[in-house]
């Protein structure tokens, strides 16, 4: 017993050593708490499309070229030349780049990272089918040489989602493309540091002391990327309601989606400041599934586009109209590709009696449909319900299915047939940059089983793609969207369902917070 | 007292085999694909197979069952799917919070209920008591996240005396920490406090009914001694073991309260890993929580023996 | 000294109620009752659909036409709330028969055939043994959330706990001198468990099937929080309150409502349950004699 | 002035308009003197000395008139704390049942220590030599160890003389002892007694005794009083009490205690076995895996036989094996060995299904009949259930129950009733009734009426003479109750753990027992020197 006792006095004693000792200032360290959109699990980008993942390469790797905010291509860790003829690409590598773990920048490490990704993004797989040698050709230089002109090599290099393009040291990017590297040593601005790594909790970086920044002012993900502070953590936050509790009592510093419900909570309090980065925003869409009835019927695909409004979606969705814009173009507002052909009905509250019609001469014959709806994601629970609500008012017999996100992905990956479990409907939403290209928007591939979710039989828009692919100006892309634009409205290849923006919110001890699609954490500093 | 306790842990086998093959199957024969869950939003059928294969999803149950329990039994509990992290080293970054809030929490709430509960009884019927039953009847009854809310709403937001959220290790940072543990254990606390409180009052009714209660107040003891040193020792062995059962109360609300006060523990992990999908480390800890379980259970079955001197082993 | 103690005497006397429960019990009683009814009238009583949507009225404070105001999707709270009590009470009801029925076979069976006893005890602990919240989000969210999976998830769980009282009961009565009395009468087996043992049972089981139900009503109202619930399509306590979390320093109407439902539901069903362990229990009965 | 005086108690349930259980009662006991407090069930006896201690239930008793004086001083205007004062130091009980009446999770030493921590200063050493010397006095062998045991560790018999340890470590001048012997085996009882009769004597400690037992007040008391539901129906010197009671309730509660002397032997009315017993053995606890301990061998070697229309006797103390030997006949537990013969017919071994035909030939009576009849059927239904299972149709079965309860003495309209609704002796009648139903060859009848007030055991036991005239049925009398076992039985067999050690016609063993057991039982009998049914000593 007293041996007992005794304990718990040494004990207490320690404890209150403990304590003074927190209290004195240890070092006069900087560091960035910030709660991203979700919590960082897969840290291999090329494994996942997952935009956390993406979000972390950015931090710990860096890329070869990189895009501004006027959607140019400029170098990054290289400077780039092409041949007259567009089938030679030469790449020079900056002076002094170095990895995380001290070694230097090689060519040959970015042939690997190359080989790797055009594995698997859809882009580089685009480039490898036109590749004809890629080989480094000095200490410094390496030379990508095609077999035809392909306009897009660059932007698709340069792209930022969903597979960007990384970096990565040859062995370790050596590892076949299916399975998932365990080593994160980069030469991006930021190191990872695996010891405080906890999945889906807490991710930890410290300042890459030896980063060679990019020449010419930050712009996006191009430019200098100065570190101004010594640590960045995400930390991963369960409900917005605690993340906006923590951003208010000091707790974190960045908050990267702040519900726009929400923002009236935090707009006017002092010492906070909230703004939409994304200006692009995000886009919402439905996709059907067109190896099963009904929806293989253009008509019903129709009718279902017909009966939904994109102003009813993004109300319950976002609420705040200025957070969100009713938009016709499925290639974003505010994008090159900006064209609104076929999308009155979306744009100007749906069109009940026009579905009804529609569906009315089509061959539904009252099939309930399967419409998946995710209860755990936030940004997604809206849109089942209202377009469930509208679908049912034009005639159509819909079963929601409530299942969690992830039951979602599994399960839209499935072919069989609705009622033994398969679906036919299901929304999800993307960041404009991955729909603005129509070589980036996986849902306009119409290669039927190998295309994305809902496999669609479509070589009208194949041949429109590969036109786009080889259209020698804007101009001549430009016109080759409007058609696509046309056709996806007309086929129903996906119902787009308008655009929307996060506003993110951040303590005024930070300074230096710009615009980009996602945030990035160079060239911020805290007081 | 030997014999016993090996008894029971060989007898805590067949249980912790019915777990393992009862979680096993629960997601090995119910839909959902890891390899989709892994891959991201833009993955092919195609790729997603070659993921399958290369996480060993395509093999037999059978396969894949041997393989785990093998691997269990020479201390390996697998890596994780999603993380590609051992099992192993999740849970043990994940364990410390959860231990302490709920080491915080029984403690707390021992140290509350059952002077609640004693009360409760020695005022049979009188006012006290109807405020620690209804007291104790609340904490039943409203749901653990609304409790939490209206903690943070008042601590933390209105009086502003506590953080809102979050976690920090004792070891670096003690007040920060305690200062972050008190709601998220009161939030905790409520349940058990209700619950050892009305076992502590019936239990302790039951006794101050028996004989030797009687004797002792024969004797000319004071009703404190009476109450305190007959009574409430004999009054124990329930309230012990409605501790060890409320256990698996503690695990439900401890997920819970994690998810409301964002503290990184096992219970938010289970949660995250069975959305998903990550089989290897959801079954560990499902095996885990069991175990502790039936081991915090057979402690409490032993420390009767301390209780209650009729109770050999 | 025997002659006084009469045991658990069977009718009960109106009066007895009245000294012994108090008021409390009562005032539960009919609280109960209004959400019951409320439930079963819902239709006719809720002002509005509870589904439908009406994007412009989103978050409004309450008015005349929505006196508890509206949610993020415009639909009507008190409609909401009102149908809410369908969900959390049909599956409470739901849950407690199903896991009162099976717990109750199974426990007979375990109490009183040794070797099924041993399996069957096993089989329990383990499920015992696997804490339940984390059980339920598993089954549900594998198996995919409809009110029956919801409702199985959550009773699988309780079973056990059914299944030891059960079993304990008729451990501690087949000891009884009446039950060797109806083996000397040549008695059967099953006519042993169903006539003489089974009765035993009701009364305790009477008592747990209260706790069960206000459980899992508790339990649907966390699965829906932790988003392995029911479509917010269909309302139910727990899932209008997870919509709501967002919106709790917002309008923390939108969780006072539901969560006050909730609370009151299981708090009078919990006092109901405590009441009917004060008449039932034989041993209070000793005790206040 | 007397020790204690209460006059004109009055006691209810402490509720408005409460029924009173102990009315206007007056009782005086003089320094010295053993006073005995006699009464059966529902007397108001026990209530009387709780409210003399002050430790009636809370909540549920209270004292409505009267005064309590100690020594002159009216206990019931003390305050609590004055009340604890006087407790142990002026006055102390002991309670019937040692077991319960002592915290099991502390050890007896010190539970006789808190006494003195309680009410003296004494230093460490002296409290533990006096509580040694105490324990000497009531001749507790090995009083180190014993003090270190905890009760579950003692025998009855060393609770009890714990108990008046504690009573009397500081000497109080009235010492309650509520039935403090009714747990125990006669053996020990007697030596109980002895102690309190002694140490009452030594130290000078007036006793207020209360007992059912007539044998026991016979054996101790100086003055008597009898009370009976709640009231004081008669008192005086106990010759007086015993020899020429005023009062016909004392009358009767006295002539319904049977006599120690056995009864004449009845002419055997028939040739035919009913039971046959043969080396009978029972072993408990054996073959549990890694179970501790060996196996009990709770029945040795057990042979007798029962004729029709006769009753053989098994008496003995707790732990002696009758009622496992009962149970083995009944087939509710397994025997380990041996032949059980029903009618000529071997029924141990056989299978639940094969023993079915002879389950009807043998039927029970419970010791306790407040357990023995489910509470949820009505007396019609208990009592037919058997008949039913044997195929009997159901309106016959019910005609035969109305004529059995007839039999046995219920009143009209007793079929559609609920047990609760009726006494413990009406109940045991039922149960008679049921077993009879199944008109077996022989009846088992375990402590039948031992749970029983003693008027009422006496109208029973006179219902199973009657009816064995009636139906020739056997009957296996189980009993610790020398007395009862002297009216009633043709036979006796004496059990000591796990033996028959003395079998033959109840006269010889009970008239000139031949073993050293069987006689130490009969010495120890309370009372065997008073004949109480003729108001008179036992003729030599």
């Amino acid at each position: 017993m007293t041996a007992f006792w005794s304990n718990l006095r040494r004990g207490a004693v320690a404890a209150s050593a403990l304590t003074l000792s927190a209290m004195l200032p240890a070092n006069a360290e900087t560091t960035i708490t910030a709660v991203m959109h979700s919590g960082l699990r897969v840290l291999d980008p090329v494994i996942t499309t997952a935009h956390i993942t993406r979000d972390n390469a950015f931090m710990v790797f860096d890329t070869l070229v990189a895009l501004n905010s006027d959607f140019e291509v400029t170098p990054q860790m290289a400077d780039f030349e092409v041949s007259a003829d567009g089938l030679t690409y030469t790449f020079t590598l900056r002076d002094g780049l170095k990895w995380h773990d001290g070694g230097d920048v090689t060519p040959a490490d970015c042939i690997a990272s190359i080989k790797r990704w055009m594995q698997r993004d859809g882009g580089g797989q685009m480039i490898n089918d036109r590749m004809a040698s890629l080989e480094a050709t000095g200490d410094k230089t390496f030379v990508l040489t095609l077999t035809e002109p392909f306009p897009y090599t660059l932007e698709a290099m340069a792209k930022v989602s969903s597979l960007a393009l990384f970096m990565m040291p040859e062995r370790i990017a050596s590892a076949p493309a299916n399975e998932a590297i365990t080593e994160f040593v980069g030469s991006g601005p930021f190191k990872f540091v695996a010891d405080e790594f906890q999945p889906g909790v807490k991710v930890v970086y410290e300042k890459f002391d030896d980063y060679v920044p990019a020449p010419g002012p930050r712009s996006w993900f191009s430019g200098a990327k100065d570190v101004l502070v010594d640590r960045v953590e995400w930390v991963t936050m369960p409900d917005a309601q605690t993340t906006m509790n923590a951003l208010m009592n000091g707790e974190i510093d960045f908050m990267e989606s702040v519900p726009v419900d929400l923002l009236p909570l935090l707009e006017g309090m002092p010492g906070i400041k909230t703004e939409v980065l994304s200006t692009l925003g995000a886009v919402t869409i439905g996709r059907m599934n067109f190896k099963h009835p009904p929806f293989d019927d253009p008509k019903v695909r129709q009718a279902a586009k017909l009966a939904i409004s994109q102003e009813n979606v993004l109300t319950a969705l976002i609420g705040n109209s200025e957070y969100f814009q009713v938009c016709g173009a499925i290639f974003g507002c505010g994008t090159p590709y900006e064209f609104t052909d076929g999308s009155e009905s979306l744009t100007s509250g749906g069109d009940i009696e026009a579905a009804k019609a529609m569906l009315a001469e089509s061959s539904y014959d009252g099939t309930p449909i399967v419409l998946m709806q995710p209860t755990d994601v936030v940004t997604l629970t809206a849109q089942p319900i209202v377009a469930a609500q509208a679908l049912r008012e034009a005639g159509f017999n819909v079963d929601m299915q409530p299942m969690d996100w992830q039951t979602l992905v599994t399960r839209r990956a499935s072919q069989i047939p609705p009622a033994e479990g398969g679906w036919n409907l299901f929304f999800t939403n993307w960041i404009v940059p991955e729909v603005s290209n129509p070589l980036g928007n996986v849902m306009l591939n119409g290669r039927g089983d190998q295309a994305w979710f809902g496999w669609p039989e479509d070589p009208e828009i194949e041949d429109l793609l590969k036109a786009f692919a080889e259209a020698p100006d804007l101009a001549a892309q430009q016109a080759i969207t409007q058609q696509i634009q046309a056709h996806v409205m007309e086929n129903v290849n996906y119902i787009h369902l308008g655009q929307y923006f996060s506003p993110s919110a951040w303590s005024t001890k930070l300074s230096g917070v710009e615009p980009a699609p996602f945030p990035v954490f160079w060239g911020i500093s805290k007081e | 007292m030997p014999t016993y306790f090996i008894r029971r842990v060989l007898a805590a086998i067949p249980v912790m085999l019915v777990v393992a093959v009862f979680v096993f199957l629960l997601l090995r024969l119910t839909p959902g694909d890891p390899a989709a869950i892994l891959a991201g939003d833009m993955a092919t059928p195609d790729q997603l197979e070659k993921i399958r294969t290369s996480l060993g999803l395509n093999e037999p149950v059978y396969v894949q069952f041997t393989r785990w329990i093998g691997g269990l039994l020479q201390g390996d509990f697998g890596t994780s799917l999603i993380s590609n992290t051992p099992v192993i080293d999740l849970v043990a970054d994940r364990m410390w919070p959860t231990i302490w809030i709920a080491l915080i929490t029984i403690t707390l709430s021992v140290i509350v209920a059952v002077p609640m509960g004693v009360l409760a009884a020695w005022k049979h019927r009188s006012w006290v008591d109807h405020a620690v039953m209804t007291f104790s009847v609340l904490g039943f009854s409203v749901p653990v996240f609304v409790i939490g809310y209206l903690l943070i709403k008042l601590f933390a937001l209105d009086l502003g005396w506590l953080p809102v959220q979050g976690y920090i290790a004792p070891s670096q940072d003690f007040a920060a920490f305690a200062a972050r543990a008190v709601l998220p254990a009161l939030t905790l606390a409520s349940i058990y406090i209700a619950l050892i409180a009305r076992m502590t009052r019936a239990s302790l009714l039951d006794v101050l009914g028996e004989d030797y209660v009687r004797t002792a107040r024969a004797k000319g003891l004071t009703e404190r001694r009476v109450l305190f040193r007959h009574a409430l020792r004999n009054a124990a062995v329930p309230v012990m073991t409605v501790i060890g059962t409320g256990f698996a109360l503690l695990i439900s609300g401890v997920v819970v309260t994690e998810s409301v006060f964002n503290i990184p523990g096992l219970g938010r992990l289970t949660v995250d890993s069975i959305f998903a999908r990550d089989y290897p480390v959801i079954q560990a800890l499902i095996l885990l929580t069991s175990g502790v379980y039936v081991g915090v259970n057979l402690i409490i079955d032993l420390s009767y023996s301390l209780l209650d001197p009729r109770i050999r082993y | 000294m025997a002659e006084t103690t009469q045991r658990a005497a069977f009718p009960i006397r109106t009066s007895f109620i009245t000294e012994k429960v108090g008021i409390a019990p009562m005032i539960a009683a009919v609280v109960l009752l209004l959400i019951v009814l409320a439930a079963i009238f819902a239709p006719l009583i809720a002002p509005h659909d509870p589904i439908y949507q009406n994007p412009i009225m989103r978050l409004k404070p309450p008015s005349a036409e929505y006196p508890l105001g509206t949610d993020n999707y415009g639909r009507d709270l008190l409609s909401r709330v009102i149908w809410g009590a369908r969900v959390s009470l049909l599956i409470g009801i739901g849950v407690t028969v199903m896991a009162v029925v099976v717990g109750l076979l199974i426990g007979l069976v375990s109490g009183y055939i040794r070797l099924a006893d041993a399996i069957i005890m096993r089989v329990m602990d383990g499920l015992m043994a696997m804490p339940s919240v984390l059980l339920a989000i598993a089954i549900v969210s594998l198996i995919g959330a409809s009110i029956w999976t919801v409702m199985a998830a959550i009773t699988i769980p309780e079973i056990p706990r059914v299944v030891r009282l059960v079993r304990s009961i008729v451990l501690s009565a087949r000891e009884e001198p009446y039950v060797e009395a109806a083996i000397s009468l040549g008695t059967s087996m099953p006519r042993i468990l169903w006539r003489h043992l089974m009765p035993n049972t009701f009364a305790p089981l009477t008592v747990q099937a209260t706790y069960v139900c206000a459980s899992a009503i508790l339990t649907e109202a966390i699965l829906s929080f932790l988003g392995a619930g029911v479509s917010t399509e269909t309302p139910t306590w727990g899932n209008i309150m997870a919509e709501a979390r967002v919106y709790f320093r917002l309008k923390p109407e939108l969780i006072f409502w539901p969560g006050m439902a909730l609370s009151l539901c299981i708090l009078s069903i919990n006092l109901l349950g405590d009441a009917a362990r004060d008449i039932l229990d034989p041993r209070m009965n000793k005790r206040e004699a | 002035m007397s020790l204690l005086e209460i006059d004109n108690l009055t006691v209810a349930v402490d509720r408005k308009n409460g029924k009173t259980v102990v009315r206007d009662i007056s009782i005086h006991i003089e320094p010295g003197e053993l006073v005995c407090l006699v009464g059966e069930s529902g007397s108001g006896k026990s209530v009387s000395s709780l409210a003399t201690m002050g430790l009636l239930p809370k909540g549920a008793l209270k004292v409505t008139a009267g005064k309590i004086l100690l020594d002159g001083e009216n206990l019931l205007d003390l305050s609590p704390s004055e009340l604890r004062d006087r407790r142990a130091t002026r006055m102390s009980m002991i309670f019937q049942e040692p077991m319960t009446a002592l915290n099991p999770v502390h050890k007896v030493g010190d539970q006789i220590t808190e006494v003195l921590e309680a009410h003296t200063k004494l230093s460490n050493a002296d409290k533990h030599a006096k509580v040694m010397d105490m324990l000497k006095q009531v001749g507790l062998p090995d009083i180190e160890r014993v003090a270190g045991s905890y009760p579950h560790q003692l025998s009855g018999g060393q609770r009890q003389r714990i108990m008046i340890a504690m009573a009397l470590i500081l000497e109080p001048r009235l010492l309650i002892a509520d039935e403090p012997t009714t747990a125990l085996d006669v053996t020990t009882q007697k030596q109980i007694l002895k102690l309190i009769k002694d140490l009452q004597r030594e130290h000078g400690t007036a006793v207020l005794f209360i007992t059912h037992d007539m044998g026991v007040v016979a054996e101790i008391a100086d003055r008597v009083y009898v009370m009976n539901q709640g009231d004081l129906v008669e008192d005086g010197p106990v010759m007086e009490i015993l020899a020429t009671p005023k009062e016909d309730y004392t009358r009767k509660l006295l002539s319904s205690v049977p006599s120690l002397v056995p009864r004449p032997a009845r002419a055997s009315v028939s040739k035919k076995t009913a039971l046959d017993v043969s080396d009978l053995n029972k072993f408990y606890g054996a073959g549990r895996f890694l179970a501790k301990g060996s196996a009990t061998h709770a029945v040795q070697d057990v042979s007798f036989k029962v004729t029709a229309g006769r009753t053989l006797g098994i008496v003995g103390e707790s732990g002696s094996g009758k009622s496992t030997v009962a149970r083995c006949i009944m087939h509710l537990i397994e025997p380990t060995s041996g032949g059980i013969r029903v009618g000529g017919q071997q029924i141990s071994g056989l299978s639940r299904r094969g023993l079915k035909p002879y389950r009807k030939k043998l039927q029970m009576v419970f010791q306790d009949p407040y357990r023995s009849l489910n509470p949820r059927l009505t007396i019609e239904e208990s009592i037919i259930e058997g008949p039913v299972n044997y195929g009997t149709p159901k309106a016959q079965a019910k005609a035969r129950a109305a004529e059995l309860l007839d039999l046995v003495g219920m009143p009209e309209g007793s079929a559609d009733r609920y047990p609760h609704m009726f006494s413990g002796g009406q109940r045991q009648r039922i149960a008679i009734a049921r077993a009879l139903a199944m008109e077996p060859e022989l009846l088992v009848a375990d402590e039948a009426v031992s749970a029983l007030d003693v008027s009422v055991q006496a109208q029973v036991l006179n219902l199973l003479a009657e009816i064995q005239e009636r139906t020739h049925v056997a009957i296996l009398f189980i009993t610790h109750d020398l007395r009862v076992a002297a009216q009633i039985c043709d036979e006796v067999a004496v059990m000591q753990r796990g033996q028959v050690v003395e079998y033959g016609p109840t006269a010889d063993v009970l008239g000139a027992p031949a073993h050293d057991y069987t006689r130490s039982l009969l010495t120890a009998a309370p009372g065997r020197d008073w004949d109480f049914p003729n108001f008179r000593p036992v003729a030599a």
